[in-house]
């Protein structure tokens, strides 16, 4: 049975630390925030230039100059802070966010990263992809572990255009975790979503990958 | 010496022409200089180069300019929900340069800060570096990336004063803050200009030394993207 | 999280090591963090490299580093009124690497931002220059500055919410932001710490992801090097 | 007669136009401040990270924490804006001071200037002299003619260590101006102290210039 989007959101927010200033994309990544384990505190941060956002505001209180990177109404905390793009990502760049969380098209076995453009289909760009993945800390995909026509997203090598080059130190899919503990070691299968097993991952799995 | 002019048309009065490159702040349509927009609109300036995170949507923000064909090129990190922009960019009528979001606000922030180039780890190995120089320090690659500085910065702050500090409010400082120090001249529109001594100096944003001339915008309908909201907890 | 420490002893330990790299932040006497320098006199830290706009007088900052022999080499811009300092460099045992003031101001800042190198001006055709790449952008020189990036950041603000997030006073910020975000770990002293929820969000000047640890060093004495007045005009 | 401290400040303060944002170095060019002519108004830049310098503070109102470039007490106007060293010097570099008034040890007719240090002497270090004349739009160079000794300070090519090639606008000395249009152009002598004539300045200049 593989995980649900709420469920390997929460696998996501297992790898948060206390203390942890953290950038969630969008989709299932924005999930992650419903998941913070109890007695961690982390600071959430918005590329367009906010640390520590707050839940969506209530009706009737969104203000139209709170947003984050999603161009979503959002809210503040006691703790926030504002600043420039440029200073967001001089933040992002200079490996101060502890940990991304990100969805992908595809993730090569040597860590490399596509989910920003798809040749032939209209091109929206990369907005803070390429960003993030060059510079924080941590890079955690989180993505169904196979496309809809049901081709595997992790394998031996990107064929769409890359995001970032060997930045994935782990990956969570529908089935499976896989994590590596640096940029020169192969990805490890470390966990299995309930009645999956190592040989299912493997049938449907292209990169390679260790146990 | 006044900086402020009357309306949008009086404050850009002298600094158009066609070919022109401009830095535009704003995220998405969150803190865009709607009324400086609106006035190169009404001038008619073709050919623009325009720097800018995004492109607006249809006919809001810089989607006014796509719409009359005045952008010959726009240097952007994400150009979504705009169909003339995709009409135009797939019929080859409009050039684009993709730029990483935070490379383009490096590129604006050097560019004012008199930094021709600089070297960033974003975008190694992928289709940004095509064409770029790489330079390996201790160890890591990285590319060479050019400063942006335009001949004009169009900008929205929150409050200044009459010398031109600005204060931005929320999320809406975004890019305006780096583009208005990227070109020959920065325009900014304001919600209100106080007297000068209203504002904290500890708390200006952005020196009156890049405001060149400004005007007071408001009243703003400021438009919303995605309207998302929690519902009150009703005690039961 | 809690980040304030007890005091400065307590705030730097397991972090200090012989030979490590410290960004300090401060110009002059002014807004230098008085309190961690005496911590790392007292732990006797040796052979540090410190990046930092001044090397202090004599028996004030960093000349009571100096003072104890703690420092192999200052990375500076301008080390006047110290004769401490003169004896140990004349006599050849300190290093010092000679940097202009704003490139030091933007190796850090660099540094902090993830950027391994920029192209500048500043220097060019100067002894600054020697040994360092030349480039040219669109027919002018510049020369390529490394970015610093230190083990260690010491500065001192003026007020910190609990979270860690600065607001700096007057002209004392000045390489206190920069210097902050150029390390590994940045240690901040402050004269208050005040609940989440007291600063103004829009008013914040070092966003406390960059503030690991901090202490409340006050009361301050604060010297002036050079005390300048005019006198009040009496009416006749 | 040659002209006083006072006298060449006053001729530097010619150069302010209404609303320049201007840099005034250490000794004579802090005098400029001084003389700045009726209906012109400039904002005072401080490289420490400052916009709106104020007169000294009355005694007794000196804060330890508002200090110029020079390190002494001053205090704020109601346009006065604060800003980080890095802020202060990408205002610099970038080239959004208009005019920055400088002593110097020797200029060459090139505009190469030099006042940071002296081969043998204890050297002090450049502070932000470098960076303001690599990126303010006009330099303006305070100097007197000769050394002590008598010599040029005006002279064919610079013997001390530069603190910039080729990047004086103008010369004022306490007996002549010198300008010129350019950095490809020569200098052009363009005004004597009271009674100093051509052939005067010509016997104190080794330096080549126009008339």
């Amino acid at each position: 049975m593989s995980w649900t989007r709420d469920e390997m959101a929460a696998r996501a927010a297992r790898e948060l630390q206390d203390g942890f200033y953290v950038n969630l994309g969008i989709g299932i990544p924005t999930l992650v925030a419903n998941h913070i384990p109890e007695g961690v505190e982390v600071t959430l941060q918005s590329e367009n230039g906010m640390l520590g956002i707050g839940p969506f505001p209530f009706e009737g209180e969104e203000d139209a100059d709170l947003i984050n990177a999603g161009k979503q109404t959002i809210s503040e905390l006691p703790n926030t802070a504002y600043f420039s793009s440029a200073d967001s990502f001089a933040m992002i760049r200079g490996g101060h966010i502890d940990l991304t969380v990100l969805g992908a098209m595809e993730v090569a076995e040597n860590g490399d990263i596509a989910n920003w453009m798809i040749p032939g289909k209209m091109i929206k760009g990369m907005g803070g992809a390429m960003d993030l993945v060059a510079g924080v800390k941590k890079i955690i995909v989180v993505m169904e572990h196979s496309s809809k026509n049901g081709d595997p997203k992790f394998i031996p090598a990107c064929t769409l255009p890359l995001t970032g080059k060997n930045v994935v130190d782990m990956i969570i899919t529908d089935i499976a975790v896989f994590q590596r503990p640096d940029h020169d070691s192969p990805f490890k299968l470390i966990e299995m979503a309930p009645g999956i097993t190592a040989e299912d991952v493997k049938a449907r799995t292209t990169a390679h990958y260790i146990l | 010496m006044k900086k402020l002019y009357p309306d949008a048309a009086a404050a850009l009065e002298g600094l158009l022409f066609d070919g022109m490159h401009v830095c535009a702040g704003g995220f998405g349509l969150c803190g865009i200089p709607e009324r400086l927009i609106d006035a190169i609109r009404d001038a008619g300036t073709k050919d623009l180069t325009i720097a800018s995170n995004n492109a607006g949507i249809d006919g809001e923000g810089l989607g006014k300019l796509l719409r009359t064909r005045q952008v010959k090129k726009m240097i952007a990190s994400y150009v979504g929900e705009n169909k003339e922009f995709e009409r135009q960019y797939l019929a080859g009528e409009l050039e684009v340069e993709f730029c990483p979001q935070g490379t383009l606000a490096e590129r604006c922030r050097a560019g004012g800060a008199g930094i021709p180039g600089f070297y960033t780890k974003t975008g190694v190995g992928t289709q940004v570096a095509e064409g770029k120089e790489v330079k390996n320090f201790d160890g890591q690659d990285y590319i060479l990336e050019r400063g942006i500085f335009a001949d004009l910065a169009i900008v929205k702050a929150w409050k200044a004063d009459e010398s031109g500090n600005l204060i931005f409010r929320k999320t809406a400082r975004n890019f305006n803050q780096p583009m208005a120090t990227a070109a020959k001249i920065c325009v900014a529109e304001v919600e209100e200009v106080v007297p000068v001594g209203s504002l904290d100096p500890d708390g200006i944003h952005l020196p009156g030394v890049y405001v060149k001339r400004m005007i007071i915008g408001a009243p703003y309908d400021k438009k919303i993207e995605f309207r998302t909201v929690r519902q009150k907890e009703v005690a039961a």
